[in-house]
Order: C-alpha cells, then structure tokens, then sequence
C-alpha cells in the first residue's frame, strides 16, 4: 500500500539505475518531483517516455542523468525541438531505442497483463524495426498467417507521474488521462505528486472510484502543488508556453543549459 | 479579401476526406482540423472528428493508446502526416538526416507513423515547406514505408500529399506520386524544379480548384472561430482573429 | 454516432445469427431488452458471456435464441445452478465452448488493440484448452521460449448492455463497471439501455468523463428504467433474490421455464 | 459457544495465509474472506484484501479482467478454489460429471481457474463435502491441472486443501496430498473411509489445532459483524446475527 510522504523521501524510492517510465505531456507530469531527482544527482536511469516527452525527458537528458533512453518522440511540437535531446543522440552519447507510440502501448500493455509478450501490427519494412534487435517478426498462428511483430513485455521498476489527489488510504484520482491507469498497472511500482490529499476515501465514490487508482499499485505519494509547472496539468492550468520558449532558446547551448538548471532547479524551488 | 495559401491547402484537404466516417487529428494540426471541421459545418453532423487538444473534440476516454487500437481495428479513416523527409514511394522520415547512427540532424521521433501508417485507410500527408530537401528521392531513415511487399497485411498508407506549391496523388500499384493540380499562382515549372522524387503528371496539370463562396464563408466564420479557440496563433495569422485565453 | 430510440427499434439492431456480447451480472445487464429480444422471437444468437453469465444467458438459451455458447461459467452461484443451461449442455442441444474467465478477456483485448491475436499463460495440460481446437499453443519468441496459448481475437458483431445515463450525443456513462468499455470496444457496435437521459455533455464533465463511452462506439440506446432488474444494477438497485430464487425453482422443468417466460416475458411486461 | 465446524475451517485457513500480502477473494467464499478479515484484524492493517461484493472491499477499478491481470503478474499471493471433484493430484473439475460431451451432471464452468491456478503461488483448496464423490483418483475433466510438465511456465498452484473433516497440504514434488491435521471430533479413518484418492499421513495425524481465544473473540466480533454485512445469510447461520439489508 502506499504511504504518503514528502517529496525528497518519496523520490528516494527512485534508484539510481530504474528503468523510469514517464507519461506524455497531456497526462500529468511529476515536473516538481523531476527537478527534485535533478538535484539529488539521480544517475544512469533507464528513461521509457509513454509513449513521447517534452520538457521531463529533456531536463533529465540534459542534467546526465540518463543512460538509455527508449521513446517515440522527445520534442515540443510546434514550439519547436528538444535541444539537449538533440545534442545528445547526434554527439552519440545517449543510446536510444527508437520506437513508434502503439509499439511502447504494446509492450506495457503485455507488462500489464503478465504477458511475456505483445504483437503489434505495422512496422514492417520500416528502419524502426530494423533497428530494434530486441523485437521480433514471427508468423500469426491464425489466418491469414502474415508475417507480425511482436514486442517483449516491458514492466518498468518504477512509473513516476502527477495527479490531481489522494486519500489517506493512499488511493489517486486519476481523472481523464487514462494514461496513468496504464503505466502504474504495467510498473512494479509507482510514485505519484498530488495536487492535494482529500479525507474521503476515493473507493467509495462511486462517481469519483471510476478514475481511482488503488493504493495497492502505489508506493510513495507526496504533496506537490502545481507540481506539472510549467506543463499543464488537466483543467487545472495551462501550460506556460513561454516558459518552454525561454527554455528553449536558453537550452541551444550547454551552457545556456547549466543557467537553466541553476536558476529552475538548483536555485529557487519551483513554486 | 484574397484566398490564403492556407486556406488553399484546407480546400485540397476538404476535398480528399469527403465521405469518410471518422478524422482523427493529431497534435499542432490546424490545416487539417480546418478542413475536418469545414465538412462537418457544410453537412452537419458531418464525419466524427476527434482532437485531443479541443476539449468539444476530445472523444478520447482510454488514455493515448485508445486513437491506435481504433485505427488498428479500422474505426479511424483518415489521418495526417508530415515529415522532415517524404520520399518518391511514399516513404516517410521522422527521424534522422545522414546516418542514423551519428546523424547530421535528428528530429523528435516516428511517433505512431510505423503504425498507423499500415492501418488507417487514408493518409494524408502535408508538408508546409516544398523543397528539393524535403521531397526527396529516398529518405535517410524510414518511419514508416510508403508500399509493402506482398503478404504484409496493409490496410492503409498515403493517398496524396499537399504542399504550398501543388496536391499529389499517391499510387500505391506504382509506389509514385502523380501531380494533380498545381495551385493558383504557381506553376508545373516550379513544382519540377522543387521536387527531389520523380513523379507522374498528366499533360497540363489542372489549377487547384479554389472553395466555393459558401464553404469559404463558413471557413473564415464559424470554422475560423472554432480553430482560433484551439489554434490561437494560427486564427490570429491567418484570419486576424484575436486570441482567447482558454485558461 | 448513436441514435436514442424506442427499445424495440434498438434491439432491432441484434440480427439473428449475430455473435452478441453480454457482459457478468456485476457489470450491468440489459435484462428489459433482452426479454424484448426474446418476446421478439431472435434466432440462432451466437453467445459470448464476458466471461460468465446468470439469468440472462438463462433466458436467452431457455428460450431457444441460442445456437452456439462461449462461456466461462453460467450458473447461479452461492443460489444454485442454471437449469435451462444445465438441461440444454446435457441433452447435447446447445453446442458449448467452455472457455476460462481471462482467455475471453484476452480474445476480447486482442479484439479491441485490433490485433489478431493475443497469447495467454496458464490452461496448458487443461481440458478447457484439449478441447479448444480454435486456440494454438505456440512458443514463447522469447527467453525462456515457454509453450504458451494464443487465442484468436474476437470482434462480436454487437454488445447489448444497460448503463446508468446516456446523454443527447449519445454518450454513455459506464461508472466502475469498467468491463463495459472493454466490450464495447471490441464489439462491432453496441446496443445499449440506460436508466435515463441526461442534458448535459458528459465528454464534457471532467469528473464524469473518465467513465464514459464515447457514442461513436454506440448504434443505438434506448430508455429502460430499472433495466437491468432483477439483476443487481451498481448502487442503484439490489438484486431481486427471491425472484430469482422462485426463478431456479420454476424452471427446474422445461413446463415450469414455459410458464415463467409467459408470466414475466409475453405476459406483463417487466417494470 | 461450542467452536462451530466453520470456525475450524476459517482457523485452518488463516494459519495457511499468514505472512502473505494480498489476498483475492472469489465470489460467495464467506469462509476464506472471514480468514482473511481475521488475519487483518489481528495485525493490522494486515494482508490487503480485495473482494468485489463488499463495498469496502471493492479495490477494483479496471473490469473483471483486472484480478486476471494482477494475478498474472504476480501481484496476487492467495486465492481459493473449489470443485466439483477434486483429483488426488491435485486437479480440480468445475465442469462436467462423464463425458464432456454428453455429461451425467454438469457444472457451470472452470471460471478463471485454467489461468488462476497456474499463476496465484498459494491457492486453497476448500470443499465442503468431504465424501468419495468429490474427492476422487482421477477427475472427470481437468478445469485446471495440480501439477504441470517441466518447462510449462508456472508459478502457482495448490497449496491445502480444506474439508469439513481434515487440512491435507498438497506436496507440489510428489503431485500427492498429504494429510496434516484431523479437526476435532473427526478421525483419520473417517478421514480414509471418505476420501477416494491415496494420500501421504503421518504415522499420528495431529489434531487441528483451535483458534486462540484473542483470534477467536476478534473472529466472532468486528469480522464477523463484517461478514454478516456482505454475506447476511452466513453471518445469520454461522453467528446468529440479524440479516441488514444493503439496499
């Protein structure tokens, strides 16, 4: 069951080496948690973006702190591309598994059922698989007996993502971003920021417990207001689109990185 | 007021999903949700049209994957790419330029092209820059390929390709685009000149036809609006509508 | 999208002949539609229950809609057995797959992702699988590279089940019983009736949509209060056990089933 | 109050769930669910208990497929299981006296236990009637295999399995039950004379040791109260305590 903790010891439950998964930018992320990992020097992650990432898997690539990284798309779409992502996979210092959204779904939804494996139709004839040794193409034992990719379970060691509340029992309301449901089914376990901590037992609403995640799939909870800042966060806020477009810019350069990271997450906290 | 190049672009796409079921749209996609909301403003209730970022548009209730088991399933019709590279066999590339391994430039990712590329019936592929860099022969990295062999189950893949110069058809017998119309104001000339793939073209290549009057009026009304509510900075450019916050 | 209409034309949409999906009796069943369905007369239905049934799978095999049956279970639990489907398995007149409770999870997921098919462990050395020509067992492409089951996918042409509130678009609310998504999205099309319509948007309602199906999965829904009687139906009614009980003892007998059906299903019509 | 043959039962299942961490509980098995409402009274909070019928109880947000899941993955430690026969290899049959195809009693159907009993690590077995007929060599059909071939994935299986009359542990290596305790009152040659499969004992079986006076006053307060409040008619049966309506 879950406990309900500060931020720095719920992320103490993030070992240096996890296999990490984290969720796209429309379905809640732990940005607080993530600038608090940043400075607690977290090392040789293994980083799965479900399916893709903005702003979290940036931070983290370019703070060193991932080893490997497996995604479909690290970038901030029209704002523009992801620099220190970027410049790690052409100076060849990040190992990447390339791979295309539905393939990652695939392969969680495998973890999440205790299936050894998943398939997954397309891809064939792409250099994503080519480039994917760890994936197979076998014969569907069905008709028309084509020829299908199938895609080893990936159950991460920890999911680690942010969400609207909790409850004392350590049960989360999800709300719309499905997402998470996903992802903390498929992880060993999860760790979750919360917007606020409510005194009803979410389970036993039944309007609410629809969009509950049990306490059982959880390990540590902490409270961080506005913790996505500065992604949105549901209907809660927006994001703070010029944030990202200083960042972006400010990020073209290693060191115009470093200042980032020393004013956003080694300097003031984020509120 | 004249014709915009993007409101060109909308007609072409209007034109292409004409009696399909179901449009699905992707992220930072105002062309395309343009032209979806157009045909269901001239026929309401018009195709579904689902995206994420509207909250009225919003039908997704499974989390991301939801979008590709519908289209895995065959309930998506169309959808729309781009790609930093769009090869002469409908090939395209999301990802790499040069070796893929230390590449000259990368960009984000395939996102789910390798996918729904094989599984949604029509692709539309749209590219706002129509250069001899991005039409190219053969892409550098394939994210998704425009034909398959024989014996791989394909459902789906390009129909045509839409750029600021002129709309191609995709034809999968061949594997080739084929010029269809050239848009009011440029030439076949400038379309040879520009493109980086072999391609077929008819003898005179038709001007694009423009929208008629009463689709227009819609477009740069209620449909106008409508975006500007989800695109702001698109609404603003193009038709000078002031931006709303949506906070 | 779909359409709000009279119960007789929304059970108009089950052909005779059509593989139909009803989900368990904790899920919500459509009972009013399905005493229509027989008062109507439907012929050689192909069930599927999602995964067991009590009553409505009864009735329906009783009444002789039912040419073929996939099932993990059909019988009453702690309350006793089906009678109707007990007769019918041992005469030998209804043709049976017995299947286990998440191999026809696992067909139907396979359904919904749209693949082909999909492997699920366990049921090796079964007579459940000796019997289920139609699955294969194949290898594991990966370490440790087990025999595994696969099972085909399975699309029904339509679900029939009963929900709480449907709005003028024609989205349903689901609630908890979150099986109902997973059938309606596998299914073809869905056939749905509810305990009332509401006026308001439910895609629109963020504390309600993350338990709503979207219409575009839905054909038809159609108003039947109390609908799901004498099942239980969420929190809003208990099942009605004497009923059922009265139920068990009536159609011990192919007489006492006749009488039933006449009382409760061409007689008066349930409320 | 005299110990009540239930309350041996839900003592021998208690002992048998010690130390474990989540428990499923199936349909109608107010028996094992006392044990484990038991085992989180007297430790709390205990083993997390998920049970559908029970308000409280109800961890389940994700369909019936989601027991399936967690127990896949092996987030489920116990479960129970009963059958129609009960083989002394420990096979269980939830379908069919006879042949399958035209059976002299039939049953209605194997559930989730194909699957379950692969893949849960402690499953009990529990049956209410102890006699020739239910516990049998060999079974008419196999729901679900005891034992399975070497390089069959398997992580679960039965563990016990409880009757009216004994606790036989089920020893995975030999395929085989062995007798562990005799409940008070009962005798192993009752035990012999009832049961239709060949078992291991000890030259003295041993009694089946009572609950604790602290478990028992614990079982026959707050849990029982709790199990008469999902299953009224037990609680009415086994405590004489007043059905409540849930309504």
């Amino acid at each position: 069951m879950a406990r309900i903790c500060d931020l720095d010891e719920a992320i103490a439950g993030i070992e240096d080496g996890a296999l990490l998964a984290i969720p796209a930018d429309y379905a809640g992320n732990a940005m607080t948690a993530t600038r608090a990992l940043i400075r607690r020097g977290v090392k040789e992650l293994r980083l799965l973006t479900v399916p893709t990432s903005t702003l979290q898997a940036e931070l983290l690539i370019g703070a060193g702190c991932v080893a490997a990284l497996e995604t479909s798309a690290v970038g901030f779409g029209e704002l523009g591309s992801a620099p220190r992502f970027t410049a790690a996979v052409k100076a060849g210092t990040l190992p990447i598994k390339d791979a295309t959204c539905p393939a990652i779904h695939a392969a969680l939804r495998a973890g999440e059922m205790g299936n050894p494996f998943g398939p997954i139709r397309g891809l064939i004839g792409s250099d994503v698989l080519a480039n994917r040794p760890d994936w197979r193409v076998i014969q569907n034992p069905f008709p028309p007996h084509d020829p299908i990719v199938v895609v080893p379970a990936i159950r991460p060691d920890v999911a680690l993502f942010h969400a609207a509340m909790a409850d004392r029992a350590g049960n989360v309301w999800i709300g719309r971003r499905r997402d998470l449901f996903h992802i903390a089914h498929a992880s060993m376990r999860s760790i979750v920021t919360v917007e606020r901590i409510v005194e009803d037992n979410l389970l036993q609403d039944e309007t609410l417990a629809p969009a509950t995640l049990p306490s059982f799939y959880l390990d540590r909870i902490a409270v961080a207001p506005r913790g996505a800042w500065p992604l949105k966060f549901g209907s809660e806020y927006e994001e703070d689109t010029q944030h990202i477009l200083a960042y972006i810019r400010q990020a073209a350069t290693e060191e115009g990185f470093r200042r980032y990271l020393d004013e956003h997450v080694f300097g003031l906290v984020a509120a | 007021m004249e014709t915009r190049e993007e409101e060109v672009l909308i007609g072409v796409i209007h034109r292409l999903i004409q009696g399909t079921g179901h449009i699905a749209v992707g992220a930072n996609s105002p062309i395309p949700a343009a032209a979806a909301f157009l045909a269901q403003a001239l026929a309401p209730p018009g195709p579904i049209v689902s995206l994420q970022q509207s909250p009225e548009n919003n039908l997704w209730t499974d989390g991301g994957r939801e979008l590709f088991d519908c289209a895995s399933q065959g309930r998506i019709d169309v959808f729309f790419f781009s790609g930093a590279q769009i090869g002469g066999q409908g090939d395209i590339n999301l990802v790499a330029i040069g070796d893929y391994k230390s590449p000259k430039a990368r960009f984000p990712g395939s996102y789910g092209s390798a996918h729904l590329y094989f599984m949604v019936p029509r692709i539309i592929l749209f590219r706002t820059e129509h250069s001899r860099r991005t039409l190219v022969e053969t892409v550098d990295f394939v994210s998704a390929p425009g034909v398959s062999a024989p014996g791989v189950y394909r459902r789906g893949g390009p129909v045509a390709l839409v750029t600021p110069l002129c709309h191609f058809a995709f034809d999968k017998a061949k594997g080739r685009f084929r010029l269809e119309t050239v848009h009011p104001g440029h030439t076949v000339e400038e379309v040879l000149d520009n493109t980086g793939f072999a391609f077929d073209r008819p003898e005179a290549a038709p001007v694009t036809p423009a929208l008629g009057a009463d689709a227009m009026n819609l477009l740069r009304g209620t449909v106008a609006e409508k975006i500007a509510r989800i695109y702001p900075k698109f609404g603003s450019d193009v038709w000078g509508l002031q931006e709303r916050s949506m906070a």
